[in-house]
């Protein structure tokens, strides 16, 4: 297994990614001989055969047996590319009968992943080793794909229908997660990591995740979670506008809305935010952010809450 | 000696209203070169701003949405306003008649009402622009078009628009060829450009009402939630990629065909030499229209349709690339024992060879199923299609348009320069696309704003090129705008070629031929006129 | 300009003789009824795809369509067809009032046509039957009824449409044969629009069966 | 007018015309007909053979297929088969995604959100989806 990547294809980190190598090495090579027949013949062509005099020319335009050829060994070098894509693809759709069921959504602009334990995490998906991981994915609102490079596996995640893939990880690490389908002004930003552990560290993991920031004081466990649920993505800290308004300096000031209102942002407030974004928009804002209904549990939106009441005098950059 | 006449098509009527209101082939194929070309311009300098806004991960000048606005005018003006017409309404225009000697296409008014369909679409496009431009990819792609603050309709509008134009063209055309060959012309002694035109007429007619419908109906799913498309309202969003590639994917051979067609013309004509396996070619051009509409499938490997569909798309997609590979090997076969000269038109040809190659061996890795799962959406696709759209249509395209000025204009260029700047384009296109081959298959998705650090090294060489690459074109622009007032007379004939357009005069006049030209040898018997000429 | 001894009126510079131009003629016509079928074809994608994905909300509407107001309506077209038809014929022997009286039958039809349209239509905004977000209507059982709706109205919408220009087109051939522009020797642009009506007519005879009988 | 310049035509006796266009209302009568009796799925065979033998009657006779230069026919036979291409490709997809995974086949929520408006509007993401969708419509430049 390549484990180091190459200057096409990074590090191989599942067990389908070989064989997607070796496919794309065999066009690769394929590819390199044709092109240098082409090219190297044009060019031989060119410096062999240009103009001196006004030479006469043949009036050839036919042999039989060369142009049998390049037919021929084109079609058969395409029968066995297609072949060798093809099982891969199988492989690729279906799903093996142990394999740890994950629940992916895709929305703007985050991946939420809902494990069998109940745990939910965002935009960090965190699976054992050597172990086959399904992952049966659907939008809530415009199209996504889900794509691990490293693994070699994407797959759009549609609104309203399931679609499927699976991996297998083969190496712990780190792992970059990508959106592929172009879904709006976050669409470079819906990037998340593949956490691959072994199974003990992935017990761990399990536990840790069901924590509820018991031993932590609100304010804190809020800050993780700033971080862990995403709104990173699209709300600084310091001051900065982003796709979403800034968490510094907001509680306890006064908010001017699209429709024109004012409204003091108090705890309520803040939480509706949360649950009900489309129902106050700050002005200057497109009514983008989903609900996080279902994806919060009550003390997760209190530490929050704490959290950026702990911003409301923190100065910009 | 002058081959020019005192009186030719540029001069014999003047005034703007001459050219608003003409009916001659020959002025309104000028009359779309100056409308591509300005569409190219457009589309060229959001690629240069987009580039530009990649030379470092993060914000460099410009917002997220206004950098996805860019790249979708970016892709919509290149691809409706500039490629689709640039062969055949521009240069196809102008020689089509020529090269069969006919005096005009069959409807000269319907030629000039597609001009204006053009112009309209055109403007209606640049109004979305000004009015919010749109944000959703040139694809179009629902619920997110469906859903976009952006003006979605009035761009959706245009392309409806310039469909007909599209249409119109290749309704002239298909009869045009079918009717108004000069006596003695049969098929099979038209030149190879004429072919490429007549299969890319087909493909017009028969996908880009399909365009039209899918335009339609997401205008009405934005306005009315119809629930075709929009899975909210119990549409399918799958279902409209089958519907947009079942023309997009065929309209990538609208482009590309006419372009083979050209450098078949170049390299013949600039090998002295017999075009070898003619009706290879020509055939090959009829089976590329044919299979392209049983392929587009290809673009959803991962979309979300069944895997059975897939697989058939799959298998099927390969089949395309065998014609195309027959063309290449044909142009290869075709320089052996040549005579060949360097003018500016063969290097335009010999890049095509180079960067179509590489192009079309590229799509072979989309095709395969597997490595298209993770090939799907990054910059290798990027760099694939720009690969087959630039290197191959655009390169064509300049091959042309240089091979037939002196025809156009009666003017030579300045050939120094010419290969200055076909240089320039080269190495600055080579730079800027071939790095993003290797980006994409590491993984960097297509349409980021931003991107990992990882990615720098290769995005800011990509940007170089760019600029390698833009001045090569300012060369160009200055050149070829100066050859129009200071150029050398062009004669008759400056490259020896034997198709019909050559027989009369540069400029030709009015009616194209003094009278109706007759046929005395095929269009590639370079070896029996050069040795009754000897 | 020309070198033929006789060039008629109608014949354009550019081509050599009248066979010619209406061969061309009738060749770009066939291309572009081409092009109207794939416009058309859309559509029945969209509707074999919705139908064999709901077959039973595409049976229990159809029942809300009037088959009697559809079936007049293809007796209707039907019979224009034939007058447009005879049009042609007529101009063929020459006898242009002959054509004159058959192209207005045929233009009245068409109007009978959109006005029978008018009536099914109107019914059914009344009653709310209508695509995508206007649908009200809750007669019907089982998911998405909005969505036969709204291919029914866009099939039979862009058919009125061709309808409309099929109108106008045959206004101007009657304008000009009342003019005298045309004769046995040539009669192109009847032709065309003759062609061009019989699409029209077409479709038509494809989409009652699919929306008003088996739905 | 030279007698050398008239179009080459074909012209049919009236009778035709008036044969074909009695077959035309008949055979309108009978899919009218037998649609009141039910053949389950064939039902759509049969109004569909009726249809395109009525189709075949206009084509060959007022639009003079039959007669003309075959290329027209040639040109009407294309566009049906790529009509064809497109149907049947296109439902390759629709009808197989069930292949592998049965959950791929069908909507998660089949119905659409104009039935579902009474429907607590908060309760599901889903449904925050719809009224964005609906909202969106209202205007095209909205939030600029």
């Amino acid at each position: 297994m390549d484990t180091t990547g190459t200057i096409f294809m990074p590090p191989e980190s599942s067990t389908i990614a070989g064989e997607v190598d070796a496919a794309f090495y065999f066009i690769y090579w394929a590819s390199i001989v044709l092109f240098a027949i082409v090219v190297g013949f044009a060019a031989l062509f060119v410096l062999k055969y240009r103009r001196k005099k006004r030479e006469l020319t043949s009036g050839v335009a036919h042999n039989t047996k060369l142009e049998v050829a390049w037919t021929l060994i084109p079609t058969i070098l395409i029968v066995i590319v297609f072949v060798m894509g093809f099982k891969g693809f199988i492989k690729m759709n279906v799903i093996p009968k142990d394999a740890l069921e994950i629940k992916v959504t895709g929305q703007k602009w985050f991946w939420t992943f809902d494990y069998p334990e109940g745990v939910n995490t965002v935009n960090e998906l965190v699976v054992p080793v050597d172990k086959a991981v399904a992952l049966t994915m659907s939008s809530q609102d415009v199209i996504h794909s889900f794509f691990v490079p490293n693994f070699r596996i994407k797959m759009d995640v549609l609104p309203n229908r399931y679609s499927m893939t699976w991996f297998e990880a083969t190496r712990p690490g780190v792992y970059d997660l990508f959106c592929t389908e172009f879904c709006g002004k976050g669409h470079s930003e819906m990037i998340g990591k593949v956490r691959v552990v072994n199974d003990r560290e992935y017990e761990e993991w399990l536990e840790e995740a069901a924590f509820g920031g018991e031993g932590m004081s609100l304010e804190d466990y809020g800050a993780k979670l700033y971080v862990s649920k995403a709104c990173v993505t699209c709300h600084s800290i310091d001051g900065r506008i982003g796709t979403g308004p800034t968490f510094a300096k907001v509680y306890g000031h006064s908010v001017r809305l699209a429709d024109g209102r004012e409204v003091m942002a108090d705890e309520n407030y803040i939480r509706k935010s949360i649950l009900e974004p489309a129902s106050e928009v700050v002005a200057g804002f497109q009514s983008v952010m989903p609900t996080y209904q279902g994806i919060l549990k009550d003390r997760e939106i209190d530490a929050l809450v704490a959290f950026i009441k702990s911003l409301k005098d923190k100065e910009g950059p | 000696m002058s081959d020019s006449p005192a009186v030719h098509y540029l001069n014999e009527q003047k005034g703007w209203k001459s050219w608003l209101l003409t009916l001659d082939h020959k002025r309104i194929g000028i009359l779309y070169l100056y409308s591509i070309m300005a569409a190219f311009l457009l589309g060229g300098v959001f690629a240069v701003l987009i580039r530009l806004e990649l030379l470092h991960p993060g914000q460099q000048y410009m917002e997220a949405d206004t950098y996805n606005q860019f790249f979708t005018l970016h892709g919509a003006i290149m691809i409706f306003l500039f490629i689709i017409p640039s062969i055949p309404a521009a240069l196809g225009n102008f020689v089509l008649p020529l090269m069969i000697g006919a005096k005009d296409v069959a409807f000269p008014r319907l030629n000039l009402l597609s001009w204006y369909i053009y112009i309209v679409g055109a403007l209606v496009a640049l109004y979305s622009i000004f009015a919010g431009a749109v944000d959703t990819g040139w694809t179009f792609y629902t619920p997110y078009s469906t859903e976009s603050a952006t003006t979605v309709v009035p761009m959706t509008l245009a392309v409806f628009i310039l469909g007909f134009s599209s249409i119109f063209t290749g309704v002239n055309f298909i009869a045009t060829i079918h009717k108004l060959r000069t006596p003695g012309m049969t098929w099979f002694k038209m030149p190879l450009f004429v072919w490429g035109l007549y299969a890319t007429a087909i493909i017009q007619v028969l996908a880009t009402p399909v365009i039209g419908i899918t335009t339609l109906l997401l205008i009405l799913e934005r306005t009315m939630l119809i629930g075709i498309f929009d899975p909210a309202m119990g549409g399918d969003p799958v279902l409209f990629q089958h519907f947009f590639w079942f023309y997009s994917h065929p309209a990538v051979y609208i482009m590309i065909l006419p372009g083979m067609g050209i450098i078949s013309e170049l390299i013949s004509t600039f090998s002295h030499k017999k075009i070898f396996g003619y009706k290879a070619i020509a055939y090959s051009s009829l089976g590329i229209a044919f299979v392209s509409f049983l392929v587009w499938g290809h673009h959803m490997f991962v979309a979300g349709q069944s895997e059975l569909a897939a697989v058939i798309f799959s298998f099927l997609t390969f089949f395309v690339g065998i014609p195309s590979g027959i063309k290449v090997f044909n142009w290869v076969a075709t320089m052996y024992k040549g005579s060949i000269t360097l003018q500016t038109p063969m290097w335009y040809a010999l890049s095509f060879l180079f960067l179509f190659t590489i192009g079309g061996l590229t799509g072979i890795f989309l095709g395969t199923l597997s490595v298209d799962v993770h090939l799907h959406d990054t910059y290798f696709v990027v760099a694939h299609f720009h690969y087959v759209m630039m290197g191959g249509t655009v390169m064509a395209f300049l091959g042309g348009l240089h091979y037939w000025w002196p025809k156009m204009w009666g003017r030579m260029y300045n050939e120094k320069w010419a290969k200055i700047s076909v240089a320039l384009i080269f190495i600055g296109f080579n730079i800027t696309f071939f790095s993003q081959f290797i980006m994409g298959s590491q993984g960097m998705p297509r349409r980021y704003y931003n991107y990992l650090d990882q990615y720098q090294p290769l995005h800011a060489f990509s940007t170089y090129g760019s600029w390698i690459l833009g001045l090569g074109f300012i060369v160009m622009a200055v050149y070829l705008i100066h050859s129009l007032f200071k150029g050398k007379q062009a004669p008759k004939n400056p490259w020896e070629s034997l198709t019909m357009e050559w027989v009369t005069n540069s400029p030709p006049i009015h009616h194209n031929f003094e009278e109706t030209p007759k046929l005395t040898h095929e269009p590639y018997d370079y070896d029996k006129v050069l040795a009754e000429k000897n | 300009m020309s070198s033929h001894a006789e060039h008629p009126k109608f014949l354009e510079h550019h081509f050599v003789e009248p066979e010619q131009q209406a061969a061309s003629a009738k060749l770009g016509m066939w291309v572009f009824l081409l092009t109207e079928i794939l416009l058309f074809g859309g559509l029945f994608v969209v509707y074999a795809v919705y139908r064999a994905w709901n077959p039973d909300i595409f049976h229990n509407a159809h029942v809300h369509l009037d088959v009697m107001l559809g079936a007049i309506n293809t007796v209707v077209l039907i019979t224009s067809s034939l007058t447009m038809a005879l049009a042609i014929r007529s101009m063929q022997l020459g006898r242009q009032s002959e054509t004159i009286t058959n192209l207005v039958i045929t233009l009245l039809l068409a109007g009978t046509f959109l006005v029978i349209k008018y009536f099914e239509y109107s019914h059914k905004i009344h009653l709310g039957q209508l695509p995508g977000k206007f649908y009200t209507f809750e007669g019907i059982e089982g998911t998405n009824p909005h969505i036969f709706f709204g291919v029914y109205f866009m099939m039979t919408g862009l058919h009125g449409i061709h309808v409309l220009a099929g109108m106008a087109t045959i206004i101007w051939v009657l304008r000009r044969t009342i003019r005298g522009d045309f004769s046995a020797a040539y009669y192109t642009p009847i032709e065309m629009t003759g062609l061009y009506w019989h699409l029209v007519d077409l479709i038509w005879i494809f989409l009652f069966p699919l929306f008003y009988l088996v739905g | 007018m030279a007698e050398s310049h008239s179009q080459k035509h074909h012209i049919l006796p009236l009778s035709v015309y008036l044969a074909v266009g009695t077959a035309l209302l008949v055979l309108t009568g009978v899919t009218v007909w037998v649609a009141s009796y039910d053949f389950g799925a064939f039902n759509l065979v049969v109004a569909m053979s009726i249809a395109a033998f009525k189709a075949a009657l206009v084509a060959a006779y007022f639009m003079h297929l039959l007669y003309d230069s075959k290329i027209y026919l040639l040109i009407l036979l294309t566009a049906i088969a790529f009509l064809a291409v497109f149907i049947i490709f296109t439902m390759f997809d629709t009808m197989t995604r069930d292949q592998i995974y049965e959950i791929k086949a069908a909507p998660i929520e089949p119905d659409a959100v104009i039935y579902r408006e009474a429907v607590d509007t908060t309760a599901g993401v889903t449904d925050t989806t719809a009224a964005e969708v609906i909202d969106t419509t209202a205007g095209d430049t909205s939030g600029h």
